[in-house]
């Protein structure tokens, strides 16, 4: 049985052969084989030689979280297609909404020229503020929300176009 | 002793005041938003009252409603637990004018120490040390500016109105001294709706600790010794100890003398707590005071053994204070880590989702005071804090050990918490000696990041035998581990969208 | 510090063990037998060996296996909680053979303290008060029948090996005595292998009060103050609380020392209970000393703030007692109930089955000390103690108070428990007054049942709203409520079997 | 909706009607109308006019254990059929072993005479002894075990014939 997962941008690809409580699994070129048992549901004791791991793993609506060593990591299973593999590397300096929450303040409108670090936007949520800052040197192409909107996370907040090093 | 009081809080302090009452056998009323339906503080309570809407302004800041239903349900008193309607004069005047306690202390009170500027003035007046600084009305940023400049660098800017940490700006130098002004007027006049602020003195490695006192309405008040409160994050504390550190006892003598002459100033009762900025000469400055049980309750609780909850209840039922300061003594260490659903690798931003799955650890002298279930949403609505965690033994070394242990067994799945970041600064060299400031964090977990070198081999193998558990495909005939043709190479991980 | 302990037993105390030695870094190796296999000891510690067989002398009482596995698996100390093999003088001596440290005194001060005759006689001649009885060697039943009718009736007839109340009878009159005598050696002869039995004056209005002590293998020693354990039934302690409702600062003061003295007169290191009977004159006697953690040591620690788990690794390992008796204060009250699997209303008959569901109250200062879980089975191998539930506050009253609050949100499912009884019991006027003997059981609940009205109207509405929410039924259109044709009539209770 | 409730060898005859979360409740010629929720499983809230019941229920192998109160109840759903209302009502004196243990001790033989509170046997269980006593004068007709058995909860000890009073 193959399987990859997705933490963090990052795809691990693993392999697990089972037989009854004993299990196979390869990664990285290594295998390891472990005896393991779910003691209560979502609850492991897996043993690795002579270290017991303990894990506590549920599955969300989207992820997969997973406990072991008081560590929570949460994972995607995910199946590897050509699309994924070429995904474009993120652009540095995110403009995406890092939560969601209201604007409360636009600084730039389409046009402006904006300096590396110049706030851009401030966001409010949970009574902080967030500011949304200039990754670069550019030119604001265009700002996709008003003030007073509600944005989610995750949506890009304006589009700015690069200025070319002198 | 009151019939029946309705608990103005959700979370794991109505859950704490429920429990508090039930014992007492106080029948309690819980009010609730939408989204708290499920919440613990509703089931345990005896009756329970939805608030409708779940923004703070439409629920648990609503204090018409708040009060229709207390009348309604014919509770005697009100307890506020702490933020929302706790330290609002108004909700405690309302209370009052329609004949139902507030447990808390006179409204009066409450608006002279919500006012950052006059509870300072009046602090100073009563011979309690305050921070120098500006405290005055003229609020153009030119007049500010210059008595800034007066007062000196580093220097604070604050909001008059604040609390928890917003609103606050520290100014290193005369460039961005104006633009630091604006800031945090803007913030506070979003956050209080007031965008007064002071200025004080900036002091170098603060420590931030504060005195638990406890008044009746008779005029007899103790202090119950001090916590420790240094280690914050965006100005919120995170762990809590008692003792403190450096505190010694004539120190300790010294400042709960002054706590006690703070609140006598104002004629204090309820539990309230007094905040003192400490520097490295262990000079002690008046911060601020806070008219309510503190979220670090239980701290003092464990070394002390007084029941604060409950003695809230018995003050406001006009009770007299049987203990006296000399039967009060402190007993061992305790500590408490706050659980908040945030991302410490991505600036403490809160973290929203459901909780699929929580465990609690358990043990002597672990307490778990908490508000969340598994199936709870975490809504932006609501601070993000989910709970906390106290244990106390007899010496601090002993409770740091015990603090490791239960993060470790602390069990949050759904959201992300900071419990892992939590286990790390409590294990921190310069924690475990004491060596703490509240630039802690700051100075020592900047760049913090759970998952810098990525998944762990262990969840890996983790994962991978929960899958093959739970997967349909029946068990499978090894390949040979010499077949060249095996399947079994070529696993292992790579970055999207990295060139192959 | 050790490296590795085994912890060999089951149940709550293996978990608090374990717990004790994780705080501590220490690794764990639990056993278990097969039933136990998903016990909690079993999962949390970080080891865990398959004993096999449940029965008690394949498993728990199987020296030869435990030592085996305690080696296999690199432990360098066993400890062996209460019962099974705690008290066991060849286990002890057989751990030092083989250079594994058992958790506990010498093997000769075990084995002279478990026979019930020596242990006096050694006591008498330390100057410790001892009960008057016969403890002589002639055993047989006429020689023992002249020895009671010399010490007088009331008397007691006891086995030597004895514990937990097995193997006691009380004899009122000449007639019964020789069969009581009979009835004790068979009784001990099938529980401990030996039916030697003494004879003692039965003391009226008997409470029974005992005191923790503390001992390093430097000769260094402490007592912890008593813990009250009047409360009984047969001859078991069901509700334990410390301080004694009738203890003044002058008795506790000789009867600690004199405990002290006990402990000194057999070089005793361990943690240890001495048990005094004390009479309606507040005169003390010398019953018997528990060279082991005892069930009860909760409480003790909750008012001592001491973790006597963490001293007794500590001990062992030959570490110096650090704790003066001059440090030690109790603070607060603290109260134990012990929830056994039992049916109060049969004479205690233990009860056996699946624990369908369990719940246990939280809250400050309550603490659970338990070793079950939803889905265990409750067999009768083992003793049918399931947990304990320890609360403290700042006095008598509100402990008790918050005992009837936490009994009363302990839910367990699937087994007949105790816990309503110890809500009844905890709430007579008569415990609450502190007037409690060792036969307030006898004397207030002889024919206790939680029954005798049948099932409450609410149990009754809470069982037809579960069945019509999970049946499979429509909602239905409601009869007309005046229609007398409606076979909502005609419903209510009757006797199975009874004439109609 | 009919449901009989066994508990103690009482039967207690209920019945309900659901109208979304209200739910009507006869029982002894009493309607009572509540309002419920189920707010986890087994978990009840009950709203009986100005009361809260808190109630919680599962349902093991055989039985149904509500707890209600702080007190729990075993019951039985249990059809009524002509078989059990005309059920004999048990003998005075139970015969039947009270626990799954071992015999230890038989006091008595086929066509003894026993006296009202003789000992005619001991079962060990778990540590302790149950002693089995003659619950009239009469005369043993069997003695269904012998020592060292194992007998379970339930099974009968011994048959005893009264003997006529004098």
């Amino acid at each position: 049985m193959f399987i990859n997962y997705e933490h963090e941008n990052n795809v691990y690809n693993v392999s697990v052969e089972r037989r009854k409580d004993l299990y196979f699994i390869t990664y990285d070129n290594t295998e390891y084989k472990v005896k393991a048992e779910e003691i209560k549901p979502g609850h492991l004791k897996i043993k690795l030689g002579d270290r017991i791991i303990k894990s506590v793993i549920t599955t969300g609506k989207k992820d997969k979280f997973v406990f072991t060593d008081g560590n929570v990591f949460k994972v995607k299973n995910v199946e590897l297609s050509g699309a994924i593999k070429t995904k474009k590397r993120k652009e540095e300096g995110n403009l995406n909404s890092p939560i969601s929450g209201k604007i409360v303040n636009i600084k730039i409108k389409n046009g402006d020229i904006a300096k590396k670090g110049d706030v851009l936007m401030v966001i409010e949520a949970m009574k902080m503020e967030y500011l949304i800052r200039a990754p670069f040197n550019g030119k604001i192409k265009k700002v996709n929300f008003k003030e007073k909107d509600q944005i989610e996370i995750g949506q890009k907040t304006i589009d700015i176009i690069k200025k070319e090093e002198a | 002793m009151f019939e029946k009081v309705l608990i103005a809080n959700r979370g794991e302090i109505a859950v704490r005041i429920i429990k508090a009452c039930q014992e007492m056998s106080i029948k309690t009323v819980a009010v609730y938003s939408n989204v708290d339906k499920k919440a613990p503080h509703v089931q345990l309570a005896d009756e329970s009252i939805s608030l409708g809407d779940p923004t703070p302004i439409e629920s648990y800041l609503n204090i018409l409603k708040i009060i229709e239903f207390a009348q309604d349900a014919g509770a005697d008193a009100i307890h506020p637990g702490y933020g929302f309607l706790a330290e609002n004069p108004d909700f405690a005047q309302a209370c009052k004018s329609k004949d139902i306690k507030f447990i808390g202390p006179n409204p009066d009170v409450i608006s002279l120490m919500g006012d950052k500027i006059a509870a300072k003035k009046t602090m100073e007046k009563a011979g309690v040390p305050v921070i120098p600084g500006y405290h005055g009305k003229n609020q153009d940023n030119t007049s500010l500016v210059k008595e800034g400049m007066k007062i000196g660098f580093p220097l604070l800017v604050k909001a008059a109105a604040g609390g928890g940490g917003k609103g606050i700006r520290i100014v290193h130098n005369e460039d961005v001294l104006e633009e630091s002004i604006e800031g945090a007027k803007r913030e506070s006049k979003s956050s209080f709706g007031n965008d007064t602020v002071f200025l004080e003195k900036y002091i170098e490695k603060p420590r931030h600790i504060e005195f638990q006192i406890l008044a009746d309405e008779h005029g007899n008040i103790i202090h119950l010794f001090e916590r420790e409160c240094s280690v914050q994050r965006r100005h919120q504390k995170i762990i809590e100890e008692t003792p403190s550190p450096i505190i010694n006892p004539e120190l300790r003598e010294k400042m709960g003398n002054t706590a006690i002459k703070a609140a006598k100033a104002v004629n204090y009762y309820n539990a309230g707590t007094v905040e003192f900025m400490v520097d490295g000469e262990l000079n002690f400055f008046f911060m601020e005071m806070n008219t309510r049980l503190q979220v670090e309750h239980p701290i003092t609780e464990m070394t002390t053994g007084i029941d604060l909850a409950k003695w809230q209840l018995k003050i406001a039922n006009g009770m007299k204070l049987t203990l006296k300061q000399n039967d009060i003594f402190q007993r061992g260490h305790a500590i408490e880590c706050r659980i908040y659903a945030e991302n410490p690798s991505k600036g403490f931003l809160p973290s929203i989702g459901t909780i699929e799955k929580v465990e609690f650890p358990t043990g002597p002298n672990i307490r778990n005071d908490t508000g969340i279930f598994a199936g709870m949403e975490i809504t932006p609505y609501y601070d993000p804090m989910l709970s906390k965690i106290v244990v106390s033994s007899e010496n601090r070394e002993e409770s740091i050990n015990k603090m490791i242990w239960a993060l470790s067994k602390y069990v949050v799945l759904g959201v992300t918490t900071n419990i892992s970041f939590l286990q790390k600064v409590i294990s921190h060299k310069e924690f475990r000696k004491g060596n703490i400031t509240t630039h802690f964090i700051d100075n020592y977990f900047k760049d913090w990041a759970i998952s810098k070198e990525g998944l762990p081999i262990t969840a890996i193998i983790a994962l991978a035998v929960y899958d093959s558990i739970h997967s349909r495909t029946q068990e499978i005939v090894r390949y040979k581990e010499s077949d060249p043709h095996s399947p079994w190479k070529h696993v292992g991980r790579w970055r999207i969208g990295a060139e192959e």
